[in-house]
């Protein structure tokens, strides 16, 4: 595998509406994601992690992908990425204030635990890269209804230490699946560095071992990160198996709002990562190219803080799950 | 009605409902030309395909977290554990994701999927071919826990878990499979998960337990009749949930309760349905509740007198229960 | 004697005996630089080094794992894991190898390791940061299980951990570290394993429990003595073994028993008090055993209305005590 | 990777004394395994798993292994392995017939369930590939006490699949620890073939997700073996790391003397497996070398089946565990 260049957009065949869509897709994640912050420092919404650094990979993912017919086994960094898919701003603040409205889990799960199924997005829990053997399961069953539909499954460089990690690529390889697993690597689990994880230089050499194309990308720019994207859901859709798509991000943010990364990175790496932020990137391009006028970006946001403010609105007017509800669904009714 | 093992029963269970169901399938190490190590699939992945009855890697978790994966896209998939004993790899994927999958999103996911695994010792399979782990299991709210004791409940049961919305664990004996016979009707039938049933009536002592010990129960409880004491012998069945009513409603009818199991007792089904006496039938009892199950060492060793020390026999039991009813 | 968090009698605990003894390390994940998600071992990187403090890759298995080996070459290795909730890929390496190497080597190998982890809830964790799954070990031969309520007993019992020449589980309240303090001595002592301790004296209800609900019961005592009731509190802090002596004379010293615990009751440790006290003090009981705990539900939620559902608080553990008092 | 061509003898350095004992090793392990399978026919040993062509790469491994030093962590076919590192046929037949002075476990475990503080070997479990983490420990222990000691595991090729394969050899290669993981690969698991379990040709493929080095060379050629062991036990002790070796052998037995492979495998390739024999390979080699001699090998052998025949006669003499001793050694007397 080599670093990819980014193309000319051109080549990208990307025309400027598709440029237009995804820098909106992108933004409208990260205004829901400052906006989450702000709520998380108010001490109106007690815990958030957050998807600010990771979004162009994301977007780039979600929109390669057929809603209502490709499926997501998403981990909590997924804002974005839920978002193209057709969750909205208003779902998580409903999820990130523990109402009972929140179609992720009704308040019962920490937020950014996302999950849909109107939206082909499975539940997701806490313990990480076990959602990696769903995604082969899911996809498995395409395979046995001879559906051409793809899984694509996301997760933190970290999370592909852990045994879960091998037994999903290697069966997905070895029954040529239609699955798309995407690194999202910030180069952290928490505080703990890549070289603690792992002693290749890149996440995708893992794919080597299971046969199947690893693929590693800058994550902070868009266009390589659609085209990878691209490929990789084409791959899986035409039967040719699944793809080690490594996006290699920053996370702009602690871990969660239970860290403090400070404790354990340099001021400098922050400041420098923060630079290289793929949102004001992708706008500078988009602007060079004329697919955004002077201020329209900022038109956009303001647009979307509208949508934002309403959502919140919403949310924080929203109903808290009654207690005695605790005890449903732990198994289906009917049964 | 025709007489088939356990064994036979319960390859007709799944043979019946893969014929029934298009999204039946099943995924394990060795299920398919070789049928199992016990012959449970044997058969079945000539008359299913490969697809449908498929050779696993040799990873557990795999195996449990890819029919995860199928069941909530559609398939009503089975499990097959080689040996109970390895199904530890498993734990995260069976506690941490099939069983909160349904609490965990509210109800808009469920995991239909059906984990069968031989268990239980007596065949010379030492530490990790003998063990019963079942109780490691029961404490877990999202799982429902089986262990058939007859042909005809095998069958029945394990048709109501592959039809059951939720993750159902089936632990089958493995020293039932060739030597526990009986009737099985050819047609489709179920039985009902979460009931117990009561084995033998009795009005003496009231005998609860499961698996191939409800065999050893029926004989103990022969050998005490003819001195006139009648033990009732309570198949659990459903070890999540225990049939608390069945339990209490035979307790206080005794008013003498022995809990009998394969395993070591500590923090296990015979603690539950002491727990559950201790708790329900203060006023019906005329003994302290008695417990009889494997010693607290790690498992049934491979040599014939050390495993034969482990075990819980006719002869054993019948000695713990006529000190019962000395009581 | 100076008085410590919890937290601190835990890390100094750690410190104290590494100073001690330079076999003993850890590992685990965000030990080193961060200090663990909860501080426990904060500074110690900086004092021992990378090696004898190591951040391991985010993989469960591999840190009990490692541990093991390294245990066997002559090490005394702390496994940290960040939360009980993730210890379930761990639980093969745990239960079928830890747990087994003495005995499957007839005394041959053995593994003097602890593994660490928080457990609880109460702290807004949600489904996977709120556990409380001893119970799953507490079963296990071979294993030790050990929660402690007070500083003093944390840093006591885990250097008795950390001595040990088998397994321990060493499990910590998390809703404790910060808010539970008292007096810790700053030089070496440890409190043996395997051992109960009565917390508050009384004869009219015994009442066990363990870790941070031996605070509630102990407030919930209070109450009830205004009234002349008199509680006596027994924190189990040894889980495997119980220490089946100071039950049975607790309970028959009181005549009534109540079980209170965080976590599910099924096949629980609650399970196993209750099991215990039908089997040794029929003849002393005034009234049916109770248990209290959380509900037959996956996990505790997120929503603070949900949360506070799920928990066993003062208010109605006092309820509870008030009608057993009144049988 | 590459297959290794076995290089002429002379390159190898090896004398003809080191080539005898390598025989006779190989040797010693095949026909203690025929008495145990003839122990089984007539009912007197309940179980049995065989080594029979796995013996050259585990002779060649052991013989570069230095006893008292280097740590072994074996699995169930490495009954040449064990016998090359001291113990000895009457300790395995002690534990076949369940003897209360099976050094192994003293009639506790099933047979070929190794283990022996007094070789270093670990005690061996049923569950596969837990023990390559504890090899990853016993190393890391090695490292910090500033040892250059090597460990070694050996395990199946079916084994690799399971998650505890991957969070073994990324952390060894992480930590450039001194393993020497030996992947036996006889092309099945039970009765599953390797390409059920994998997508790559071949299992040293795998190597190359952590960066290490992956060998797989021909295990019926023992010379191979000899050279690619004596290169990966040096590497670990040299602090170059971890070294994934497979050896392409051939299971010459049904998988245990429980299973039937005539049901899942043709007649025609089991015959053809028998062929490529690496003991009467070898034993061919080295009477065209002249280290063997017309008629030595079948002294060697008539030798061995002395020593053999005594074993037998003393493990059936032994006594059986006393049951009450079934409750000792689940905790250390002295704790
Ligand atoms: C099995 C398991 N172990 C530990 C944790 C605690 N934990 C949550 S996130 C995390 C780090 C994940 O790092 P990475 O996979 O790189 O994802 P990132 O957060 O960097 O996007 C850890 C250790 C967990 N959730 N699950
Ligand atoms: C975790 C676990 N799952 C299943 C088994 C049952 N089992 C024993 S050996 C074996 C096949 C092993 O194949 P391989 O690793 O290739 O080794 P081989 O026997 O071929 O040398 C299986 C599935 C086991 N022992 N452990
Ligand atoms: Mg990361
Ligand atoms: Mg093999």
């Amino acid at each position: 595998m080599a670093i990819a260049k980014p193309d000319a957009v051109s080549k990208e065949g990307l025309d400027a509406q598709t440029l237009r869509a995804m820098y909106r897709h992108m933004l409208r994640s990260r205004v829901l994601d400052e906006r989450m912050w702000v709520l998380n420092r108010q001490g109106r919404a007690p815990f958030w992690i957050s998807a600010m650094g990771h979004e162009a990979i994301q977007v780039a993912v979600g929109m390669n992908m057929e809603p209502g017919r490709d499926w997501l086994a998403p981990y909590y960094r997924d804002l974005a990425l839920t978002l193209v898919l057709g969750m909205t701003p208003r779902d998580h603040l409903l999820s990130v204030l523990a109402k009972a409205e929140d179609p992720n889990s009704g308040g019962r799960q920490m937020p950014a635990h996302y999950g849909s199924r109107a939206h082909n997005i499975i539940s997701t829990g806490s313990p990480v890269t076990t959602q990696l053997l769903h995604a082969a399961g899911i996809a498995l069953a395409f395979r046995m209804r001879g559906e051409d539909a793809v899984c694509v499954t996301a997760f933190g460089e970290g999370s592909t230490s852990g045994g879960d990690f091998h037994e999903a690529l290697n069966f997905a390889a070895t029954h040529k699946l239609g699955v798309v697993f995407v690194v999202e690597n910030n180069g952290y689990a928490i505080s703990v560095p890549v070289e603690k994880q792992m002693a290749t230089p890149h996440v995708s050499d893992r794919a080597q071992a299971y046969g199947i194309p690893g693929v590693s990308i800058d994550g902070n720019d868009a266009i390589s990160c659609y085209r990878a994207a691209r490929e990789a859901v084409q791959r899986a859709r035409s039967g040719d198996g699944p793809t080690l798509l490594e996006a290699k991000v920053h996370r702009l943010t602690s871990h969660s709002s239970d860290d403090d990364q400070r404790r354990y990175r340099s001021a400098e790496d922050l400041e420098a990562e923060r630079k290289q932020d793929c949102m004001p990137r992708f706008r500078g391009l988009l602007e060079d190219l004329g697919v955004l006028a002077a201020g329209d970006a900022d038109a956009m946001r303001a647009e979307l803080v509208v949508e934002l403010d309403e959502a919140t609105a919403y949310a924080e007017a929203a109903a808290d799950p009654l207690p005695q509800t605790a005890m449903l669904h732990v198994y289906a009714e009917d049964s | 009605m025709p007489t088939k093992t356990y064994l036979e029963a319960i390859r007709e269970g799944m043979r019946d409902e893969m014929r029934r169901d298009e999204r039946v399938m099943i995924l394990g190490e060795d299920v398919g030309a070789k049928g199992g190590v016990f012959g449970a699939t044997e058969g079945l992945q000539k008359e299913f395909g490969e697809m449908r009855v498929m050779d696993s890697p040799l990873a557990e978790s795999c195996i449990v977290g890819v029919c995860i994966g199928a069941a909530m896209n559609g398939m009503r998939p089975i499990a097959e554990i080689q040996f109970q004993d390895f199904i530890m790899p498993a734990v995260d994927q069976i506690v941490s994701e099939a069983a909160k999958m349904r609490y965990r999103s509210n109800n808009d996911w469920g995991v239909p999927m059906v984990v069968r695994a031989p268990f239980g010792g007596g065949i010379h399979g030492a530490l990790y071919h003998s063990q019963s782990i079942e109780a490691m299991f029961c404490g877990v709210p999202g799982l429902k826990v089986v262990v058939p004791s007859t042909p005809y409940d095998a069958k029945g049961l394990l048709v109501s878990a592959m039809r059951d919305p939720d993750p159902v664990l089936f632990f089958e004996h493995k020293r039932a499979y060739r030597s526990v016979k009986g009737e099985v009707p050819d047609d489709d039938y179920s039985v009902p998960l979460g009931t117990a049933s009561v084995a033998r009536e009795g009005g003496d002592i009231a005998v609860f337990t499961y698996g191939i010990m409800v065999h050893t129960a029926l004989e103990a409880a022969q050998r005490l009749a003819r001195d006139g004491f009648e033990c009732e012998v309570v198949d659990l069945r459903s070890l999540r949930p225990l049939d608390r009513e069945a339990i209490v409603a035979s307790a206080r009818k005794c008013g003498k309760v022995m809990v009998a199991q394969e395993p070591n007792l500590a923090v296990s089904i015979s603690s539950e349905v002491a727990a559950i006496v201790a708790e329900d039938c203060f006023e019906y009892l005329d003994a302290p509740v008695m417990r009889i199950g494997g010693p607290e060492i790690p498992a049934m060793p491979f040599a014939p007198a050390l495993e034969s020390f482990y075990l819980v026999t006719p002869d054993k039991l019948e000695a713990a229960l006529r000190t019962l009813a000395a009581y």
